[in-house]
């Protein structure tokens, strides 16, 4: 009997979520002996994704690993799941330490957190206005982001001013509101950071709408496939963002890791993740994966071909 | 008596007015002229949609399902447009009415035949459609970058310093004017919700007349798959997640009464243009993203107490004729 | 020369034919909820294991509770579409009142609170200011949930206390949630409410005719407000079950639930119109609909797919009685 | 045939030329109900048919099938002599066939030219609707019905009842139809309006129009028609000419066994005051009503239709809210806030609006008559089926229901037995005060003496009835006192001691003796 991994995604179309599939199902062909269960609810709520880890719980899987929309909310039926004997991890969106055995951040948190507002200020010598347009106000990674790029701002980059954060939802035509908002109410505005893959893209066709190109610089973390159209038009200078295909094969690696080999998952522990290597889990028994990568007009066309 | 009948919208624009001054009052530019075109164009697919929806609602019926029509039929263009980008976008325009005619086709079939309630049936198709969407795609959305430009250039284009888009919105309005005043099809709808046994007997088809009005919202919807699509360029199973109460409460605004009967094309528009500046002015000026949610509820309250006002009938007042004599 | 005859004897009740038994609301969802149950044993392996059959009945027990109120607020003529929006609100002044340290008995008593006032609101602005219910919850339906986004913003509330976590997490007896005792009972009541009392007559009577039913000494307005504070309240104990089964608060939740309530109740054979319905129907519609969902679910088939599945079935179920009646009838149209 | 012939055949042998619409073999059943077996009926041109028929002998579902509302289960449809069909209303008024129903069936909302014109108003080139000439003809179809008092372009709503009648035959008139049906059209006009009702009759015969009336008041028909065709239960049991027929003979047939009329004699045992009313107001209906009903009385209230005899019952009994007055019962004040209210009291409101405020369609009849006694049929707020049944039994045999259970949804009984049912139902709450609004509107002439017997009986039980109603005869036969109101105002109280029935018109009317 094969084990069966269950990855679990905040909702199921997203881009993102899709190449995490394709480097989890790549470590489940090295690994030989996983079956992956690819699966979310379509509309990204908590409630919604307890149904589906319910279902799993019910399917006797051997280990789930979910991209948590709640880091709370999920935390009793993952606890249900660990009762039932089930090995919970959480990537790229956490849960909260009760909820799972460890927790696989793509990156540091105060990394992204600090390469955002790099990414803006990166092509504002002089220092100027940005404004943060969020996905929903209750997504775990993202508050954290913003958290961790509050912090950096005063002391690394004193002339950039943080004037609004606003939250688009996920949805394309709310954040397309947001963003006209933002340009309306902040005319001096330099740059718009979306660190949400759908916020970017919304941000970005707004400022093409509004032939604002070279005057207001999108950037945030974004997919190479679905945004290099607006690196081309120059309506965003660069983005950034982690690989999702060696999140999803790590996450796999790492869920198998603890079902199979029976590895225990506590502070200082050191686990291995195949061919990305290895990741060492902090007091919190997270970990983090490689620094963001940077996308720019040098090297989006060859990316964008694989994400 | 005309001028009697044209109160409710003339209060609205009223109420519009009210609002936009009370917006510049903090934002200045926002009564620009160059501004409320803008404010025009981003309410444009909320005027339609709502335009649809208020000939439904004037039979008595609701549609639930536009929101998962716009959905379904955006997807469809929008995958059309990725495979074949040298289909040219008049053509897409043609298919998307269509595509979104056969959904409400169904949903007035349902009606007329089976008279089934159209609140059951569109709340099944609600769920339906925007279930095939998923099926269709395969969950996967497409993105800008697969768009032609022509697929989102064509909306944005400026045609005597207006975007088309706000050109479409101008000939929908226009359309359903005369619609609703000039021909024999409005004037049943109309009917049909004021006494639909009077209609019956006075000849109406009232079955095929809701499945006409049906079709029409079903065209609407479609239409505005194309142009919500390509508007905010991205196509997935999400899109209008939730809209039809938006498109409900614009025509609610609007004085468009859910009892069926009462309700006029100006009411229908001006509806989405107050629902349509409330959502565009409070980022502007600076209102925690947080209170729009309950701004609108409030607003919608409102309109609904002061439009119940206006329809009470007051008594068929006896004394008066005496004192009046 | 006037023969008064003698006044015709008129029967209680003519005997049903079998055939209207048969062919009743109820029936049919029995037959579909058991082949439901026969589909989803047949086709996974993990359906019938007590444990899942327990797990199941978490999908539509808090629907199910509002499901009942509903049910009767529909019967008479009316509509809450803001149910939803009152478990957020609920539950928001439910975390509020957990910084401000209260007890499991202090929330449980706040939740219902809550629902029981917004209910009530909702009836006031129904009966006092006489507004079409479906616009009015439209309306309060943001308002209950913007007040809750004006309150938490981004922010979650959680820390709910140990004992708080039964209500939504616990078991009565083995694998008997506390919940589905909770529902069990609701439908008892309810069904005792709308079936055996004065109260659920009149609210037949107000469903089918408010203005003969007024002239016939039925309080209408306070009736109809009753069933708005019922709604709320059920919305309110739902609230409480789903706060607890999440162990905290975010004013995004539940949402898009009121369109499922409905769906269970219009699934149940009430009538949309106002006037007929039953409880047991509305029971056997929320079983099918649990049904449905976890049995799709264990197949791993996503819920928008699911969805699909339960709008073709709300639109079958309903079809079929007047299409087989027109087949009987020899005239399909 | 139509045109050549009109002249000739006008009054000697009044069958000599062909129907117009001849119905043969008509059937028709509902679940449960055979509604009609085998009818025919034919009318003629120029000529007034009245059919006749006890409640729910088949005659609106005729009407139906005639305006294509409904499709018969068997029979054949003619018109001028060649067979049609009427799948729809619109194929109807193809055919030149339109109807005032009996329920009135017009849009509120929309103007009157639109209600006279909807289906049919006439196009630009454009194919749009030309709202210019269709108010000039509207304008005109009124004023050759000398109706030009009735703005085109006022809403329905603002129109009195009389006048809504008017919008409705004017719409008849403007289809240019050849046959006109009225499907008893006086039951909510006064006799003033009746008689203009009957003067536009007269016009459209001479028109050449083939008419069928139906109505339950034999002056009328007497009055106005030409030819009679009876129906009993859903059969056709004798048609002839009118003169040619004597009432107690169509009386016999209708109901298969004769019936005298006479209003029941009572022995007036008027005792101590039961009800008093003083000062009375509400801010737009009525002003200053006030009066006294005594125990074993039968208060009479006469009126003209809309003279707000309605809106002081309602107030009386709790519905409508007054703005000031006082209203004592056994000398004890009373604020009644609710129908509810009143009814504990013992003080019961039979609407007159059937349909709208008497039965709940939709519920079965023992559920409609023991709603308002719900009280007592339960017992601690629980149901109580067999107590609710023979409650129910009890009242509406003595009425003489027609009725195949007690189970069967009150919406498939027709009109009159409806209207029993609501009679029933007020009845079972066993009221010290009972007021009936229009008690016998639109109930055959064998139920209606069976109503005011059974109103000669209450207040022989003791009982204090209020009659409202636009019936002279039936006020002159029923009342101990009369008091008759005008426009929201009491217009004049009188003893029924000599009273006669000008009098009783010329107050009600407000011209001067
Ligand atoms: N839609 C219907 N469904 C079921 N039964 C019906 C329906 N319409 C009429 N009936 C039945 O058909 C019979 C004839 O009714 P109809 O209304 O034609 O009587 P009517 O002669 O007009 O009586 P009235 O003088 O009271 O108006 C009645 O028994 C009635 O109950
Ligand atoms: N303008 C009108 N429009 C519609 N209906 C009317 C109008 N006038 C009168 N009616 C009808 O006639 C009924 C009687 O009106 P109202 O109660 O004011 O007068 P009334 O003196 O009681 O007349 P009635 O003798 O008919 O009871 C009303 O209930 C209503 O149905
Ligand atoms: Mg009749
Ligand atoms: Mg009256």
């Amino acid at each position: 009997e094969n084990v069966k991994i269950a990855l679990v995604v905040k909702s199921l179309g997203n881009g993102f979520f899709d190449a995490a599939n394709k480097g989890a199902q790549e470590a489940a062909k090295e690994l030989g002996d996983v079956d992956i269960i690819y699966t979310g609810p379509t509309k990204a709520t908590a409630e919604a994704q307890i149904e589906v880890v319910n279902s799993l719980i019910a399917q006797k899987v051997n280990a789930i690993a979910i991209s948590a929309n709640d880091a709370d909310a999920l935390v009793p039926v993952l606890k249900k799941a660990m009762e039932r004997g089930i090995t919970v991890i959480s990537w790229d969106s956490g849960v909260a330490k009760e909820g799972r055995q460890l927790h696989l951040n793509p990156s540091d948190t105060g990394l992204i957190g600090e390469t955002i507002i790099k990414l803006a200020a990166d092509y504002l010598p002089e220092g100027g206005d940005v404004a943060i347009l969020s996905a929903s106000s209750t997504a775990t990674n993202q508050n954290s982001w913003i958290e961790a790029a509050k912090k950096v701002l005063p002391e690394k980059f004193p002339k950039i001013k943080l004037v609004a954060t606003v939250y688009g939802d996920d949805d394309s035509a709310k954040s397309t509101d947001e963003a006209k908002g933002l340009l309306k109410s902040y005319p001096n505005l330099k740059a718009i950071i979306a660190p949400t893959t759908v916020g970017v893209v919304a941000a970005a066709q707004v400022v093409t709408d509004e032939n604002l190109i070279g005057k207001v610089n999108v950037t945030g973390l974004a997919l190479p496939s679905e945004f290099k159209k607006f690196i081309d038009n120059g309506a965003s200078q660069a983005v950034a963002l982690w690989n999702p295909i060696d999140l999803g094969y790590s996450a796999v690696y790492l869920a198998h890791d603890l079902a199979v080999k029976k590895e225990e998952a506590k502070p200082g522990a050191t686990l291995s993740i195949g061919r990305v290597g290895k990741v060492t889990l902090d007091d919190t028994n997270s970990a983090a994966m490689a620094p963001p990568f940077q996308f720019d007009k040098s090297n989006i066309e060859k990316f964008s071909k694989i994400y | 008596m005309k001028a009697f009948l044209k109160y409710r919208e003339i209060w609205l624009l009223a109420a519009i007015v009210v609002l936009i001054g009370l917006i510049s009052t903090r934002y200045p530019a926002f009564a620009d002229l160059g501004n409320l075109r803008q404010v025009f164009n981003d309410t444009s697919i909320l005027m339609i949609l709502a335009l649809g929806q208020m000939v439904v609602i004037l039979t008595r019926s609701i549609d639930l399902s536009m929101a998962s029509n716009l959905c379904f039929t955006g997807m469809v263009v929008a995958m059309l447009n990725a495979a074949h980008p040298a289909i040219p976008i008049p053509l897409l325009i043609v298919i998307a009415l269509a595509v979104g005619l056969m959904l409400g086709a169904i949903n007035g079939l349902l009606v007329w035949r089976l008279n089934i309630p159209s609140i059951v049936v569109t709340l099944g198709t609600l769920t339906i459609y925007r279930g095939a969407t998923f099926v269709l795609s395969g969950g996967a959305w497409v993105n800008a970058d697969k768009m032609s430009a022509d697929f989102i250039g064509f909306q944005r284009a400026a045609f005597l310093g207006i975007p088309v888009l706000s050109w479409i919105a101008i000939l929908v309005i226009a359309l359903f004017f005369v619609l609703m005043t000039r021909t024999a099809l409005g004037r049943s709808i109309h009917a049909i919700g004021v006494n639909p046994t009077a209609s019956v007997y006075a000849g109406i088809d009232v079955g095929r007349t809701k499945f006409v009005v049906f079709c029409i919202s079903g065209m609407i919807g479609g239409l505005c798959g194309y142009l919500w699509i390509s508007r905010y360029v991205i196509a997935s199973v999400e899109v209008a997640n939730g809209y039809e109460l938006n498109i409900i409460a614009a025509c609610v605004i609007g004085g468009i009464s859910i009892a069926g009967g009462i309700g006029s094309v100006g009411g229908a528009v001006l509806g989405a243009l107050f629902l349509g500046i409330i959502s565009n002015a409070l980022p502007v000026i600076n209102i925690s993203p947080f209170w729009q949610m309950a701004i609108s509820g409030s607003a919608i309250i409102l309109a609904v107490v002061l439009n119940a006002r206006g329809e009470r009938q007051q008594g068929r007042i006896i004394l008066k004729k005496v004192e009046a004599a | 020369m006037t023969d008064v005859p003698a006044p015709r004897h008129i029967p209680d009740r003519l005997d049903k034919p079998l055939s209207s038994a048969i062919f009743s609301w109820e029936a049919l969802l029995v037959v579909v909820a058991i082949a439901i149950f026969a589909i989803n044993s047949f086709a996974s392996p993990y359906f019938l294991d007590p444990y899942s059959l327990s797990d199941l009945t978490f999908n539509f027990t808090e629907k199910g509770l509002i499901a009942f109120a509903m049910a009767l607020l529909i019967i008479s003529g009316e509509i809450d579409l803001s149910v939803a929006a009152i478990i957020a609100l609920a539950s928001t002044m439910m975390g509020m009142a957990v910084q401000a340290g209260a007890g499991t008995p202090g929330l449980v008593l706040i939740g219902v609170v809550v629902g029981l006032g917004c209910g009530a609101f909702n009836g006031l602005l129904v009966t006092r200011l006489g507004l079409p219910s479906i616009v009015v919850t439209i309306g309060t339906m943001s308002l209950f949930r913007g007040i809750a986004f004006i309150i938490l913003g981004d922010q979650a509330y959680k820390g709910y206390p140990e004992s708080f976590a039964f209500f939504g997490q616990g078991y009565v007896w083995w694998v008997v949630s506390f919940e589905l005792v909770l529902f069990l009972i609701a439908a008892v009541v309810y069904w005792f409410l709308l079936h055996r009392t004065n109260f659920g007559r009149r609210v037949f009577a107000i469903g089918n005719n408010p203005v003969a039913a007024q002239f016939s000494g039925v309080r209408v307005g306070r009736i109809k407000f009753i069933l708005f504070c019922l709604t709320g309240l059920m919305s309110g104990i739902a609230s409480v079950l789903i706060t607890s089964r999440l162990g905290s608060t975010r004013p995004s939740i539940a949402q898009g639930y009121e369109l499922e309530v409905i769906t269970m109740v219009v699934l149940g054979g009430v009538s949309i119109l106002g006037g007929a319905g039953s409880i047991v129907g509305v029971v056997l519609a929320a079983l099918i609909m649990g049904l449905v969902t976890f049995g799709l679910g264990l197949l791993n088939v996503p819920g928008i797919v699911m969805s699909i599945f339960i709008g073709l079935l709300l639109i079958i179920v309903i079809a079929l009685p007047i299409v087989w009646r027109r087949m009987r009838g020899g005239r399909l149209a | 045939m139509d045109t050549t012939a009109r002249h000739s055949e006008t009054d000697e042998r009044l069958p000599a030329s062909a129907p117009r619409l001849a119905l043969s073999g008509i059937s028709k059943s509902f679940p449960g109900v055979r509604a009609l077996h085998n009818v025919s009926l034919s009318l003629y041109p120029g000529q007034v048919t009245a059919l006749i028929g006890e409640n729910g002998a088949g005659k609106s579902t005729l009407v139906k099938i005639m305006t294509g509302i409904y499709q018969p289960d068997a029979g054949t449809i003619s018109i001028d002599g060649q067979a049609v069909a009427l799948p729809s209303a619109h194929a109807a008024f193809g055919h030149g066939v339109t109807a005032i129903h009996q329920e009135t069936v017009l849009f509120d909302d929309l103007s009157v030219a639109e209600n006279i014109f909807l289906g049919h108003a006439p196009r630009t080139r454009l194919g749009t609707i030309d709202w210019r000439t269709m108010r000039k003809n509207a304008r005109e179809v009124l004023d050759t019905m000398h109706a030009g008092h009735i703005d085109a372009d006022a809403r329905l709503r603002d129109l009195g009842i009389a006048n809504k009648h008017l919008v409705a035959v004017a719409r008849a008139m403007s289809i240019d139809s050849q046959i006109v049906i009225m499907d008893e059209p006086t039951a909510a006009l006064s006799m003033k309006e009746i008689e203009e009702l009957f003067l536009l009759i007269e016009f459209l015969k001479e028109q050449g129009k083939a008419i069928l009336f139906i109505s339950h008041k034999f002056d009328e028909i007497y009055r106005i028609a030409d030819r009679y065709t009876v129906f009993r239960d859903g059969e056709m049991v004798g048609e002839g000419l009118i003169r040619d027929a004597g009432q107690s003979q169509i009386v016999r047939m209708m109901v298969g066994r004769s019936v005298d009329h006479i209003f029941p004699r009572r022995k007036a045992e008027i005792g101590a005051p039961v009800l008093s009313v003083s000062g009375l107001s509400h801010p737009t209906e009525f002003r200053d009503i006030g009066f006294e009903l005594h125990k074993g009385e039968i208060l009479g209230f006469y009126g003209l239709v809309g003279a707000g005899r309605s809106e002081v019952m309602q107030a009386i009994s709790g519905i409508t809210r007054v703005s000031g007055g006082t209203i004592m019962l056994h000398g004890k004040t009373i604020a009644p806030k609710s129908a509810a209210d009143s009814i504990e009291a013992g003080i019961v409101y039979v609407p007159e609006e059937r349909g709208k405020q008497g039965v709940v369609i939709g519920l079965p009849i023992f559920q409609n008559v023991s709603l308002p006694s719900l009280a007592h049929t339960s017992k601690s707020g629980m149901l109580r089926l067999a107590e609710e049944f023979s409650l129910a039994r009890s009242y509406t045999e003595r009425l003489d229901l027609r009725a195949s259970s007690l189970s069967q949804d009150v919406g498939t009984l027709s009109g009159g037995n409806q209207q029993k049912v609501v009679i029933a139902k007020w009845l079972a709450t066993t009221p010290k005060v009972i007021i009936l609004d229009e008690p016998t509107k639109g109930i055959d002439i064998g139920s209606k003496a069976a109503v005011h017997g059974f109103m000669a009986e209450l207040v022989a039980q003791g009982l204090s009835v209020i009659m409202v109603s636009s019936e002279l005869p039936e006020i002159l036969g029923m009342s101990d006192r009369v008091i008759v109101m005008r426009e929201g105002l009491v217009a004049a109280v009188y003893d029924n001691e000599g009273l006669d029935a000008e009098t009783l018109v010329r107050t009600a009317a407000g011209i001067a003796a």
